[in-house]
């Protein structure tokens, strides 16, 4: 049974498929850490991706694409920061609301612009170049060179290694800037951080764009990348993935990523294990193996990873009257 | 005066790319046709199925369509109290006098398929994607690995479902996922019946270079060159049919099961894959289907014993 | 926030005038799409109020988000956030499912019903205690658990409800239709005016627990431990408050909630357990819970508002062809994006506003 | 000498609370300015507004003789103000230095300023002889630490005037006298302090002028050197203040709570506890004298059932009322089932346990006692609360107010009005008359004094020794978690007790 599973698959499907939630996760992490709870990762990923995949069919230009994501994305968080930040409103419920707003909205403009059931044109041609280590002829001969260099490490596209690339950044950023610092005073202690001359409202509205921008490269890599196309509905779910993953990390970026790579890996490893014959159970039914990574998921969090503490005004808008 | 004509698609909506936008296709050439108009509606829940369904027949339609099995309980109900309505059932059987239930031999046409993809296939590695884990697209399945092996016995088909929610339609990421892993598994031929998803598989083996196959409305024409075949389901001539024959008074209540005999299954054979489509396997095809419509084969239909004994 | 205001204006007042700019922006949508929003709205409300029939459905739909909304609130009381009340729904109708499968033959209507409640209630429960558990004794995320077993119950039920429980030759990913016994006797056996709704008993269920929810949370010493526990930890200590208990507890009751919701749809309405059949209204609970600030009358006002969505949407998007159903998604979305999240924009306004009044009067008094 | 700070006509409402009224004064350079009052006399809300954390309705703000507007604390601290808030304003799991860098980074990668900023702080801290472990976590700090690391932030930001609100309130004696050293050395510089305080003799030690707020207003405005504690007393509270109360000879009864042998150990092993034996009896007021983190906290956590869930090593035996107290074993309900035996208990930081800030004030009133019945009477726990309210003087009289409405004072009157209400056989007071005004202070002391005579038993918890000879019948002394010794009143002497304190044993 053992030959059935393609480790090195199983790898580069974990590769591939971290983006999506990398981004998003991380776009959490700049919400939360600076005290704003941010369900509406979901929402923004779908929206950007339409703009995205829209814009890029417009203009053939896959570059222009993401940059109208981006745009999209940073008016949704100009909102979010509205709300949250000058009306001191329900963070949970505006989360929910653009979920719902964007799904609708989405598929309206989708259908009015190209009349194909909520899905956009295919992108064709107008997509990322994947990006290939050089003297390809010199390695790809040698097996393992070849897997490492063709598949594993190389053969992705420009957000792949960003995505990878902000792991080590970000912890930086967080821990070792003053913006990070700043941020997680704002998160932890707003009447602190106040205190110490700081504005709240605008070290918010900063960590929102950063988490703007990062959760519209999600759903850029969604729609552009993964897929060549928008459909409705597209995030399917990964924004509370990313948002668990988040959670899952204590907020942290680097526990974080591993959250996110984890799922990747389960999700990749349960694609190898359906139909595949085990010793004593069997076949087990695909719909059963579907549950695979969130099982693991609860366990790790029950086991090993238990008691995550988020920032602790997480929500609390910041209202000076006592 | 003119009969009216109604159609009810279920969550997919009119414009799926499969079944439900294949049955407006169908209700929209009567129109071409006929110049008789039909009002359409979408349902997205249950309850709401029942209520639109009552409506319309209270509105005095004389035939109203319900295009998918999520809404045999709701016909069945809203049949009982009109009984001067007729009601066409669209993938699924509904109890009345008044209601036609039309079934699709989806094994046949995917025998078919699998027929063609083992001959296509270099690696005698086959690939299916399904959207979730439910008989119909056991059924299909099964019909593919059954047409599959009948070439080759040894010849290896694995299968993946998107996922279990209603997302699994629309999560084309994963349905491209899932291609990709079982592409590098040295898979050639993948047949997606998954909806959105399955948009996602074909993009997927496009760049890969592999071979794909569609599912329910011909979908030759997305990829030419990679689009192998088309499982079609004619779901747009079974509306077409019921609608003129309402128009012509010649409409029956009763159960149809449509096969290849009765032309509501077939692949899909035009300019788009004509060049994946060798001589050889285009022979090999057609005599696959002639012994199903002889009855030399007998394509197992997962759906009467719940089960798939290859 | 606004303490100025007196409660007329926070509690009518200010709803109102956040539900008008909503509907400003959704008639911009309308208007877009090429219909004239005025008419739209016409035929929206009455076909959601306007005629008995549909109110009906109206309230049929709201029944489930009141329970949902119901699951979410207590939850929120003690500080948790339950997402997970979809799954629970979706469990909870397995339960109900189970029980009516294995009696619907032998019991009568009167006694099955009790029971496929208490069967929906107690797998809904029994969903939620995980969570619950583990957020008690472990500290591992409630929101995240919740999160996770929605996943983990649609995987389950997919694979019971294709293995176990589809009578064999049909198509349908769904149980077999429930025998007669078994359906929850409708309200227009009594009001026959109601026409062929689907409103049933679960509404009047409904309508109970809202209060006993109400009288739970604020007026018993357990609620009061409940929202102590939610607030402070160290209050809770002192005052001698288990708050693994408290937090258990309220899984457990947030879960039945979620699971009789179940009831409506299944024992009321379609008479059989299919595939997703919760479609997201455990999620609606929690925008419900949200828009409702977890107060029994907020809640059902909410839920109504959901229910009039649905229903008039639906009608709507019959006659208007061009408008399609999930503009009905985008506008529940600005819905509860007015009126939830910016509840306060007008807050400052209207406070200035009485203000001048006030001080009018007060000159008008001088110069009398 | 040239005026620091001028007030002109600061107005300030919170909803209906007026909480300053018109307040115009002025605080020359170089002095150290004294502000008293009333619990919830405006004092913080002013000194809020100087900072600009508050916004005043009207008037306004003159620093060195400039009219100003100071919109936030970014402001007011480039106008060399700094302040040191009631509560203190520190990012908890944070280290001090970042604590400190906040706002002050100096650029924008950390790492490279790091080192520089801490060699400036060890110098600052050797200047004025703090002692800080600069990569410390704020929660690990005791709070005469984390109001050092207060300090440390203001000076490194060189305030000129400083605020300071309150700081002595959670001081031992030993920091206060340490505080005032540095605060002199503040003024030595030319400096401007501005002190809250409840306590008037630190006021006449340390202050040059004192100003006397009420309601909102300034009452007075005086010399320090021309006035003493009784006038001030008199114009704070607006009636003369008694500072010896009148007490009946002891008439103890039989033994309440009976201690033997308890020793306390946390999972890291250090004792916190060692050996105590003691008894307190019916009608009569033991004192547990000792500077603060000497285990008075701790023990009174286990006799209130509050410590019995983080894992510590326990031996010994505790009676109440001869009913053997299991407090080792894990049950989050122990404190409950105490209030059932009679235990009333006041914990020492009122505000984290002994309320809910987001209920209202009749909620609060509930607190603990909320397990008697099962159906919440609202109307009778809203008369109830009422009553108290009128009783002990808590401003506002409204007990449908947020309970963080309340000034600090305030809420730490609720709770003591809660506990005292509660009608116990054993009352444990921890540090009573904290942060709370001489007017009240007085108050509380006699109805302490009343539950005594009632025949309650009660365990006093204070590092304030004047407060302990006003009340005690018996003194123990306790010091690294041991007893140093017990003494009665009547053997009173601050001499030997400070000895005890400081651990010498007789
Ligand atoms: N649990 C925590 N919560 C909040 N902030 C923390 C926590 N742990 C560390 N920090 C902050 O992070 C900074 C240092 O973080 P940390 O020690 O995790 O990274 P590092 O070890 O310095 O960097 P590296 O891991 O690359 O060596 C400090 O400013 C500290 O305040
Ligand atoms: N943010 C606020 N919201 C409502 N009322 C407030 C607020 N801040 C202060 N108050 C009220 O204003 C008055 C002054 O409060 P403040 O805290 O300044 O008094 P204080 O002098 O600090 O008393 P204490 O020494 O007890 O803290 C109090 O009655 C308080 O209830
Ligand atoms: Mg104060
Ligand atoms: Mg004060």
């Amino acid at each position: 049974m053992l030959e059935d599973f393609h480790v090195s698959s199983i790898l580069v499907s974990t590769i591939r498929s971290a983006p999506i939630l990398l981004f998003a996760a991380f776009a959490g992490v700049f919400a939360e850490r600076s005290g704003i709870i941010d369900l509406a990762l979901e929402g923004k990923m779908l929206a950007s991706a339409f703009a995205a995949a829209a814009c890029t069919y417009a203009t053939q230009n896959p570059y222009l694409g993401v940059a109208a994501g981006m745009l999209v994305s940073c008016c949704i968080v100009l909102l979010q920061g509205y709300v949250a930040i000058n009306q001191k409103g329900n963070q949970l419920v505006f989360g929910i609301a653009i979920n719902i707003a964007m799904s609708g909205l989405t598929f309206v403009l989708a259908q009015y612009f190209f009349q194909l059931g909520g899905r956009s044109p295919d992108l064709g041609a107008a997509r990322f170049a994947v990006w290939n280590f050089p003297f390809a002829d010199w390695w790809s001969n040698i097996p393992a060179l070849n897997w490492l260099l063709g598949k594993f490490l190389g053969g992705h596209t420009v957000l792949v290694y960003l995505a990878f690339a902000l792991i080590p950044f970000l912890h930086w950023f967080i821990y070792h800037s003053r913006f990070g610092l700043r941020l997680r005073a704002v998160g932890e202690n707003p009447h602190a951080a106040d205190a110490a001359g700081i504005n709240v409202a605008q070290t918010r509205y900063l960590a929102l764009l950063c988490g703007g921008v990062l959760c519209s490269f999600s759903g850029a890599y969604l729609a552009i990348v993964q897929s060549g196309f928008f459909l409705r509905d597209m995030s399917a779910g990964n924004g509370f993935l990313a948002l668990t993953a988040m959670v899952f990390g204590n907020w942290r970026p680097l526990q974080t990523a591993l959250g996110c790579l984890m799922f990747g890996f389960f999700a990749a490893l349960q694609i190898q294990m359906e139909g595949v014959a085990f010793p004593v159970v069997g076949q087990i039914p695909g719909s059963l193996i579907q549950m695979l990574p969130f099982v693991v998921t609860v366990i790790v969090l029950a086991g090993v990873m238990a008691k995550s503490v988020g920032p602790k005004a997480l929500g609390v808008p910041f209202v000076k009257s006592r | 005066d003119q009969p009216k004509f109604a159609l009810v698609y279920d969550a997919g909506g009119k414009f799926d790319r499969s079944f439900n936008q294949s049955a407006y296709e169908g209700a929209e050439r009567f129109k071409k046709d006929t110049k008789i108009s039909y009002i359409d509606a979408q349902v997205m829940s249950n309850a709401q199925g029942e209520q639109v369904l009552r409506s319309l027949a209270r509105k005095g339609v004389d035939l109203i369509a319900a295009i998918g099995f999520t809404h045999a309980q709701q016909v069945q109900t809203v049949a009982k109290e009109f009984p001067k309505t007729k009601f066409v059932l669209v993938d699924g059987t509904a109890a009345g006098a008044n209601v036609s239930s039309i079934l699709f031999k989806e094994q046949e046409g995917s025998y078919l398929v699998g027929v063609a993809a083992a001959l296509a296939s270099k690696s005698k590695k086959l690939g299916f994607i399904g959207g979730i884990d439910i008989p119909l697209i056991r059924a299909f399945v099964c019909g593919y690995t059954q047409g599959a092996k009948s070439v080759d016995a040894k010849i290896d088909v694995s299968q993946n479902i998107v996922g279990t929610t209603a997302t699994a339609w629309n999560d084309p990421a994963k349905g491209g996922e899932l291609a990709r892993a079982q592409m590098e598994r040295g898979v050639d031929v993948i047949f997606a019946a998954a909806g959105g998803s399955g948009m996602g598989a074909l993009q997927a083996t496009k760049e890969k270079g592999k071979m794909a196959i569609g599912v329910d409305s011909n979908q030759n024409y997305l990829f030419p060159g990679v689009m192998l075949t088309s499982m079609v389901k004619r779901v747009d001539n079974a509306i077409y049919d019921s609608f003129m024959q309402v128009k012509n008074g010649t409409w029956k209540a009763g159960i149809s099961n449509l096969g290849l005999k009765e032309g509501g299954v077939d692949w899909a054979l035009d300019k788009d894959n004509r060049s994946l489509i060798t001589p050889e396997i285009e022979k090999r095809v057609n005599a696959a289907k002639q012994d199903i419509l002889n009855g030399k084969v007998k394509v197992i239909d997962y759906r009467e014993a719940s089960r798939c004994p290859l | 926030m606004n303490s100025e205001l007196p409660r007329w204006a926070t509690n009518v007042a200010l709803p109102l005038l956040n539900l008008l700019s909503a509907m400003l922006v959704a008639a911009g949508v309308i208007y877009l799409l090429g219909e004239s929003p005025i008419e739209a709205l016409g035929i929206l409300l009455n076909s959601a109020l306007g005629n008995i029939e549909g109110l009906g459905y109206t309230l049929f739909y709201a029944t489930t988000f009141i329970f949902t909304g119901l699951s979410v609130s207590i939850a929120m009381q003690a500080g948790l956030f339950n997402i997970g009340s979809d799954g629970q729904m979706y469990l909870g109708g397995l339960g109900l499912t189970l029980v009516i499968l294995q009696f619907d033959a032998s019991l009568p209507t009167w006694t099955l019903i009790p029971l496929a409640m208490a069967g929906a209630a107690v797998f809904g429960a029994a969903w939620a205690f995980l969570p619950g558990y583990l957020q008690a004794k472990r500290g591992s995320h409630v929101v995240v658990t919740t999160i996770m077993f929605n996943f983990i119950a649609a995987s389950l039920m997919n694979f019971i409800i294709i293995t176990y429980m589809i009578p064999t030759g049909e198509q349908n990913p769904a149980s077999r239709v429930f025998a007669e016994t078994a359906w929850l006797p409708r309200l227009n056996s009594w009001i026959p005016a109601l026409g062929d709704t689907p409103l049933n008993l679960t509404f009047i269920c409904a309508l109970f627990c809202l209060l006993a929810y109400g009288v739970l949370v604020w007026r018993t010493r357990w609620g009061y431990a409940l929202r102590a526990a939610g607030k402070s930890a160290h209050a809770a200590l002192y005052a001698g408050i288990s708050i693994s208990t408290v937090v258990i507890v309220t899984m457990l009751i947030s879960g039945a909630f979620a699971g009789v919701a179940a009831m409506n749809m299944l024992a009321g309405s379609m008479h059989y357990l299919s595939l997703n059949f919760t479609n997201g209204a455990g999620f609606i609970g929690i925008a419900v819970a949200l828009m409702g600030r977890q107060h029994p009358v907020g809640i059902f006002m909410s839920a109504l508002l959901f229910g009039i969505l649905i229903q008039g949407g639906s009608d709507l998007s019959l006659e208007k062809s061009n408008i399609p159903p999930e503009t009905f998604v985008f506008i529940q979305g600005l819905i509860i994006l007015f009126c939830g999240a910016m509840e306060n924009m007008y807050a400052p306004a209207l406070t200035r506003v009485l203000h001048l009044m006030r001080g009018r009067k007060a000159q008008g008094e001088k110069h009398a | 000498m040239p005026t620091a700070v001028e007030f002109r006509h600061i107005s300030k409402r919170f909803g209906k609370v007026l909480a300053n009224d018109v307040v115009s004064f002025s605080i020359a350079q170089g002095t150290i300015h004294g502000i008293i009052g009333e619990n919830g006399a405006g004092k913080s809300t002013l000194m809020s507004i100087l900072y600009g954390y508050y916004h005043a309705d009207s008037g306004e703000i003159l620093i060195n003789g400039q009219p100003q507007t100071i919109r936030n604390s970014h402001e007011a601290i480039q106008l060399g103000i700094g302040m040191v808030h009631q509560h203190f304003m520190l990012v908890e799991d944070m280290t001090v230095l970042d604590n400190i860098m906040l706002g002050m980074e100096g650029g924008f990668r950390l790492r490279s300023h790091r080192a520089r900023i801490a060699g400036e702080l060890v110098k600052l801290c050797d200047d004025y002889g703090l002692a800080i472990k600069l990569d410390a976590r704020i929660n690990t700090l005791s709070v005469g630490e984390q109001q050092r690391v207060e300090i440390l932030k203001q000076l490194y930001r060189n305030a000129n005037i400083l605020i300071l609100d309150e700081p002595t309130a959670v001081l031992t004696p030993q920091e206060t006298e340490a505080l005032f050293v540095i605060l002199r050395l503040f003024k030595q510089q030319g400096k401007t302090v501005i002190l809250i305080t409840h306590k008037l003799p630190e006021i006449l030690a340390i202050t040059d002028e004192v100003t006397v707020m009420r309601a909102g207003g300034v009452v007075a405005a005086l010399q320090t050197a021309h006035t003493n504690q009784e006038e001030l007393a008199h114009k704070m509270v607006g009636r003369s203040v008694a500072t010896e109360l009148p007490r009946q000879a002891l008439s103890a009864g039989n033994v309440v709570l009976q201690v033997e042998d308890l020793c306390l150990q946390n999972q890291q092993g250090v004792h916190l506890l060692s050996h105590l034996n003691f008894s307190v009896r019916a009608g009569e007021i033991v004192a547990i004298a000792g500077v603060s983190g000497n285990g008075q906290s701790e023990l009174l956590e286990i006799l209130a059932g509050m410590r019995n869930l983080n894992g510590d090593k326990f031996a010994g035996t505790v009676q109440i009322n001869d009913c053997q107290l299991n407090f080792q074993k894990k049950d989050a309900t122990l404190a409950a089932k105490l209030r059932k035996l009679g235990v009333s208990h006041v914990p020492e930081d009122r505000l984290r346990d002994g309320v809910v800030k987001e209920f209202t004030v009749w909620e609060n009133i509930l607190l603990g006692q909320q397990t008697d019945q099962i159906y919440l009477d609202k109307k009778k726990c809203i008369a109830a609360s009422d009553a108290l309210l009128r009783q002990f003087e808590v401003r506002p009289l409204d007990s449908h107010l947020r309970l963080s409405q309340l000034s600090g004072g305030n809420q730490q009157k609720i709770v003591l009005a809660r506990e005292i209400a509660a009608q116990p056989k054993l009352m444990l007071v921890g540090q009573p008359t904290r942060g709370v005004d001489i007017g009240t202070i007085q108050r509380i002391h006699t109805e302490l004094l009343a539950l005594r005579d009632a025949g309650v038993a009660i365990l006093l918890v204070s590092a304030e020794l004047e407060e302990i000879r006003a009340l005690a019948d018996r003194i123990l002394v306790m010091s690294g978690g041991c007893i140093t010794g017990e003494l009665n009143i009547a053997d009173y002497d601050t001499t030997r007790i400070g000895l005890l304190m400081g651990g010498l044993h007789k």
